[in-house]
């Protein structure tokens, strides 16, 4: 018998102290910065706001942001047209955001995720009818998709949940499916199964924690796109309707005094922007992080 | 490439069938339709009648059939709103959102797949973190809050542009430009990374190893195999930008398949609403066919197949 | 003469080709596998060699029961397994594994190599966790691996280690046939070696029996007691090492025999060259599969399957093989 | 001479006769370094590797994966990645230091003077053009022929790699042949300009053996035909035994042994060659013993030792060899190793 085989250096023991603050340097702190508000906000938001967001003030309307000509420090973001603190009622308008964006994007990823995994694990006709439905889902174009379920089930908080489900789904299933598909090729699948290991075996320690860091990335890209698409639902009047507020429906309200007091559909845009463009900047760095792992691996 | 058209063609036709299923399934959803037709003191039995003029007393499949009849023969309901035929409706102003769309398209393909090679040539330079930063936030804004941001920059403090209507091409300018660059930004982002990736695919290699110049290498043969890959979110690209033509056209009063449906939706008008999403539908499928048969054009292997 | 540990029997492998609803007509398969037959002798190593889309490679998902049979027997021990299911196959599974090409496929990148190792142990469930631990811990020391590898992740280790830690794997549940898919193939030369004496070795010691696919001559004719060589999914010739080696009977043995590297510069041997492309295996050529690119193929050889005749050397599916004499 | 070669002697003029004494390539201590992948650290990839090779002569490069083989290859192309860089040496070719040469000028020599064969055929050609195109290339580029003189070359390049009817094949596509098919496809691509020296890049390690013996007949009617200078870049010493006049044998960057093929197959002076020669399991030969093996794993660049490389899995290692790297040392008849114990055997 052949002698024992060295194992490998597992490289040299930095203290560490060292490698979390280098770690940390790493960390994404331009993503996170433009995530962070929405949470706080989101979260916390009743202790925060400087005004009562429903506070209305008629002596006080379309008061510009601070520091332009006639603001004041006391509304930082200026007033909208019925005096209301515009800095609150984004803060306000946070929570629904923050609420819809994430159990839309879960709902739709527990969905797809799913769909993809039974697809490419099982193939055959499975397979094919999924896809198909998939295919279907795409032909329609989102926003006509959103205006017959806004028809069929009113407006509402409801309606963006599901509207967000249906449309965001079959990205889910696609990529899963396709990843599916590769890893169900893989030696140690093939192997599993010679070694008489169950489908539910193999689903759970084969194939789920290779998807995971896909699952990881598409979820945290799909917030930010829910968060677009909530905006887009409520500025076609689905959503979330007054006296409650979400950033959509601010821009879509503000839409009127875009010539006269243009902060007020401005910041909520704004506000959505930044946010969407943080889950990006999070998602890519990710991704990247991910990969270099998985380069590894 | 008979055989990969006709499959296509196939697919493309079950798709049309699945797409009139759920357009019919959501729109039954919506309620009985009976009631927003008769007169509020109708009596029961007026409201039988009604319902079985409409053909609702029949079994839920009898009632696809009917729908399915009718749409084959251009029959998509009448306006509650308008009285008139819901087809001659969503046809009148169908021209306006595709012009919107389509034109969109065009710029942002040809936008992002040459800036795509840019930076993928200019990888790690400003140039490219650059490009991708401009983009990457244009990816991130809703189109109709852009929209209104290009209104306040152009229209009302430069006056620049009109703001809107369809009157000539300088309304176009606005709405095509909101459209256009989250698409130009998925587009570019697809281009360099499949760019990167043929740039150091063997093939290069061995082209570099027979003299060739780099931009035959670059524009002749890396960015035609990049463009596989492109080729095949087109037809996603474009149900995304003729549905957001929908959005953005409330914006700008563009006169619109979007404007058509918006008011509709207020006044529940399902016949309109159906024949708005079943006919943008189609022609989406359509487009994709067309992509498809693009696909089979730059790649050998599916021409052969 | 002992009764063969596996006997295959005109095994078959037809895939439809893909394709909507505009199929074209009946008969577009792909014959992978075409009455393919042979036996793996109890202790002995068969070496099942030929080209890439021979169908070898679909012969072991056929074996290992990856992929459905479309005809044909697998007899293992005496028993029928082509068609098991349930506590049979499992059973039969328990007895056959497998080892493969890519060291790299075969680990799932997050799990730990212990747990790799267990996965066929905890499958079978006749073991608990104490004895499975002890035993991953034996099984890793008779690869020639440390015991605490069993803690770390695949990518720690070289792609010669981790074939080691698969063929760990593969004898975890005392199997009596190893199926071996390329196992050096991904190898360098140096530790091919490593690992061609190491499976001898396990050999010797379980007394396992292996069924060895590879494209490479050399390490067939090195590992094996009795070798088959597949051409176009059929089985063209099959007997002994030595005495195919020797003198091999069938045109295609030959010309695979002459394309051997030499193995010192003087020794370049006189190479037969063999005919045009491989054929299509969806239309594969009437008769004689092999008859479009054989040197000396005949008119009878478009017209007739050859049958396998017993040379005296080998079986060879040729209408030139000399029958041997009979004694 | 076969009617092939008949063919292809018309076409392509012979090049003169070179000088005997005047090698065409003369490589001398060449290094390069890479730049690891977290950016920390530069590796030596190719340590001083230094080889004279003349016209119609075949020299391999013997080796394992990491070895420094193919960054060699790349190197005499001037097709380092980006990552790379020459650290010092030079490349003689015809005269000039191609080390020294701008990209511009290298773009000159490449596909004209020098072509270079890669590993894998299935990948080599871009797969939405035809073979046509692909050869007409170089054929447009360097020799400026275009119409009935380019077709009239373009069917006989493939005429030469033996590749029947050809005027059918010009205008398929790769992903309609075979690999063994295409691999001649790229050879004819390589030789389209008459160039004098080739680099073969595991040219076979993707065929099966039929196809792989084929090809390698063809490099050598190629090389004899065209005069060529021949580098073949391999892990297979079957594959020098069949081709090459030299052969040089590297291990961790390094040149352990190069010589005359006789003289390495006969008496290998370096460990690790005789380790290496003696680890095939030969086809030839009836043996059922056991095969020779080396010892521990291959070497890891960016933790070498000190001394000799190979020292940590050298059964014949001594304290000297953990203290100073062996210089390459004159056996006689052109035969060099480095490994202090050289002399003893």
């Amino acid at each position: 018998m052949t002698g024992e085989i060295a194992l490998p250096n597992r490289g040299a023991a930095w203290p560490r102290v060292v490698k979390w603050a280098s770690g940390l340097q790493r960390l994404p702190w331009l993503a996170i910065l433009m995530i962070a508000p929405v949470l706080i906000f989101g979260v916390f938001g009743p202790w925060i706001w400087p005004h009562d967001p429903a506070l209305i003030d008629l002596a006080n309307t379309k008061q510009p942001p601070a520091w332009l000509d006639g603001g004041d420090w006391s509304h930082l973001l200026g007033t909208d047209s019925f005096g209301r603190d515009l800095f609150s009622t984004l803060i306000d308008g946070a929570r629904v955001t923050l609420i819809v964006a994430v159990v839309g994007t879960l709902g739709s990823a527990l969905i797809g995720v799913t769909i993809g995994l039974v697809a490419g694990f099982y193939g055959g006709r499975v397979d094919a009818l999924l896809m198909q439905l998939a295919d279907v889902k795409m032909s329609i174009p989102a926003t006509l998709l959103i205006i017959l379920l806004g028809g069929a089930i009113g407006a509402g908080l409801a309606t963006i949940v599901i509207s967000i489900v249906v449309l965001f789904w079959a990205s889910f299933a696609r990529v899963i499916r396709g990843q599916t598909l590769t890893l169900r090729e893989r030696g140690y699948v093939s192997l599993a199964r010679v070694a008489n290991c169950s489908d539910y075996w193999i689903i759970t320690r084969h194939i789920l924690p290779n998807l995971l860091g896909t699952c990881i990335v598409l979820i945290t890209i799909q917030l930010g796109r829910a968060i677009v698409t909530e905006a887009g639902i409520s500025f076609l009047g689905l959503g979330v309707q007054p006296p409650d507020s979400a950033w959509g429906l601010m821009v879509s309200q503000g839409r009127t005094f875009l010539a006269t007091a243009w902060w007020i559909p401005a910041f909520p845009g704004l506000a959505i922007t930044l946010t969407c463009l943080g889950s990006n900047l999070l998602g890519d760095w990710l991704r990247d992080a991910l990969d270099a792992r998985a380069s590894l691996l | 490439m008979l055989f990969y058209f006709f499959r296509r063609l196939g697919r493309a036709l079950v798709t049309i069938v699945g797409i009139s299923v759920i357009v019919f399934v959501v729109a039954r959803l919506s309620g009985d339709p009976t009631l927003q037709l008769a007169p509020e003191d109708a009596t029961p039995e007026e409201l039988a009648q009604i319902r079985s003029e409409l053909g609702l007393d029949k079994p839920i499949w009898m009632q696809y059939v009917v729908f399915v009849e009718h749409v084959a023969q251009g029959d998509f309901g009448t306006s509650i709103r308008y009285q008139q035929p819901a087809l001659s409706l969503v046809l009148s102003v169908l021209p306006a959102t595709l012009q919107l769309g389509l034109s969109a398209f065009v710029l942002s393909t040809i936008v992002g797949v040459l800036l795509g090679v840019v930076t993928a040539l200019k990888r790690d330079t400003w140039i490219d973190s650059g490009l991708r930063g401009v983009v990457v936030v244009g990816q991130a804004a809703p189109s109709f809050w852009l929209g209104m941001m290009l209104i306040l920059l152009f229209s009302v403090e430069l006056q620049w542009l009109p703001s809107s209507g369809r009157m000539s091409l300088a309304h176009m300018v606005l709405p095509t430009m909101a459209l256009a660059l989250s698409s130009v930004a998925v587009v570019l982002r697809l281009t360099r990374s499949a760019m990167l990736e043929t740039m150091s695919a063997d093939y290069i290699r061995f082209l570099r190893s027979k003299g060739m110049s780099k931009s035959l290498i670059v524009w002749k043969h890396a960015l035609r195999n990049a463009s596989i890959p492109v080729i095949a979110v087109l037809g996603l690209q474009l149900s995304y930008l003729i549905g957001g033509a929908v959005i953005v056209e409330t914006v700008f009063n563009w006169p619109g398949v979007g404007r058509l449906m918006v008011e509709a939706l207020n006044a529940r008008d399902f016949a309109v609403i159906q024949a708005g999403a079943l006919l943008v539908s189609f022609f989406t499928v359509g487009a994709n066919l067309l992509v498809d048969l693009l696909f089979g054009l730059v790649d050998p292997r599916i021409r052969y197949e | 003469m002992t009764a063969p540990l596996l006997d295959v029997v005109r095994l078959k492998k037809h895939y439809p080709l893909p394709g909507g609803m505009f199929r074209r007509g009946p008969g577009s398969v792909v014959h992978a596998v075409e009455d393919v037959s042979f036996q793996v002798p109890s202790g002995g190593t068969l070496g099942l060699i030929g080209e890439s889309g021979c169908g070898k490679s679909t012969t072991a998902k056929l074996l290992l029961r990856l992929e459905d049979v479309s005809d044909g027997a697998i007899r293992f021990d005496g028993t029928e397994v082509q068609r098991a299911t349930g506590p049979q196959l499992r059973a039969y599974r328990r007895n056959v594994q497998a080892v493969f090409q890519d060291p790299y496929s075969s680990l799932s990148p997050r799990r730990r190599i212990g747990d790799a190792i267990a996965e066929p142990l905890i499958a079978a469930g006749e073991l608990t966790k104490e004895q499975i631990s002890e035993r991953v811990a034996e099984l890793l020391r008779v690869v020639g691996l440390r015991e605490d590898a069993a803690n770390l992740y695949p990518h720690e280790f070289s792609g010669g280690q981790r074939q080691r830690i698969a063929i760990a794997r593969g004898i975890a549940l005392r199997p009596r046939l190893v199926i071996l898919d390329e196992p050096v193939s991904a190898l360098d030369v140096s530790i091919r070696a490593q690992i061609l004496n190491l499976l001898q070795d396990l050999q010797e010691r379980y007394g396992l029996s292996y069924l060895l696919i590879s494209h490479d001559l050399d390490i067939v004719s090195h590992m094996c007691t009795d070798v088959v060589v597949m051409y176009l999914g059929r089985v063209v010739e099959a007997g002994s090492m030595k005495a195919v080696r020797r003198s091999p009977q069938h045109p295609y043995t030959k010309a695979l025999f002459s394309s051997v590297l030499p193995a010192h510069p003087d020794r370049r041997p006189e190479r037969i060259k063999l005919l045009g492309p491989l054929p299509s295996p969806i239309n594969p050529p009437s008769g004689c599969v092999f008859r479009t690119r054989c040197p000396h193929a005949q008119a009878i050889c478009a017209e007739q399957v050859p049958a396998s005749v017993d040379t005296g050397v080998s079986r060879a599916a040729c209408h030139f093989a000399t029958p041997a004499a009979v004694s | 001479m076969s009617k092939a070669d008949a063919m292809a002697a018309k076409v392509l003029p012979l090049m003169p006769e070179p000088t005997p004494s005047e090698p065409l390539v003369e490589v001398r201590d060449l290094r390069i370094q890479l730049r690891s992948r977290d950016g920390a650290r530069l590796l030596n990839v190719v340590n001083g590797v230094s080889f004279p090779l003349h016209r119609g002569r075949t020299l391999g490069i013997v080796g394992e994966s990491g070895c420094g083989k193919s960054t060699t290859a790349l190197a005499l192309m001037g097709l380092l990645p980006g990552s790379a860089r020459v650290a010092g040496g030079q490349v003689q070719f015809a005269g000039e230091n191609l080390l020294a040469k701008s990209e511009k000028e290298m773009r000159e020599l490449r596909g004209a003077k020098i072509s270079m064969i890669f590993q894998d055929p299935m990948v080599a050609l871009d797969p939405l053009f035809t073979i046509g195109d692909q050869l007409a290339e170089p054929l447009e580029r360097h020799l400026k022929l275009s119409g009935a003189a380019l077709r009239e070359r373009q069917v006989s390049l493939l005429q030469a790699v033996s590749i029947p009817s050809p005027e059918t094949r010009l205008g398929q596509y790769p992903h309609q042949m075979s690999g063994g098919m295409l691999q001649r496809v790229v050879g004819a691509i390589a030789i389209a300009c008459n160039p004098a020296l080739l680099i073969a890049d595991e040219p076979t390690t993707a065929l099966d053996p039929t196809a792989q013996a084929q090809f390698l007949d063809l490099l050598a009617r190629l090389r004899d035909t065209y005069q060529l200078a021949l580098i073949v870049v391999t892990h297979d010493f079957g594959v020098t035994a069949r081709l090459c006049d030299d052969v040089l044998v590297m291990y961790a960057g390094s040149v352990v042994e190069r010589g005359p093929v006789r003289e390495i197959f006969d008496h290998p002076r370096h460990p690790y060659t005789q380790a290496l020669l003696a680890a095939i399991p030969q086809a030839q030969e009836d043996r059922q013993g056991r095969l020779r093996t080396i010892e521990g794993q291959p070497p890891d660049l960016a933790r070498l030792p000190q001394g000799c490389a190979f020292a940590p899995r050298c059964p014949n290692v001594r304290p000297k060899c953990h203290e100073l790297p062996p210089p390459l040392r004159e056996m006689g008849d052109g035969h060099v190793a480095s490994c202090w114990r050289a002399g003893e055997v």
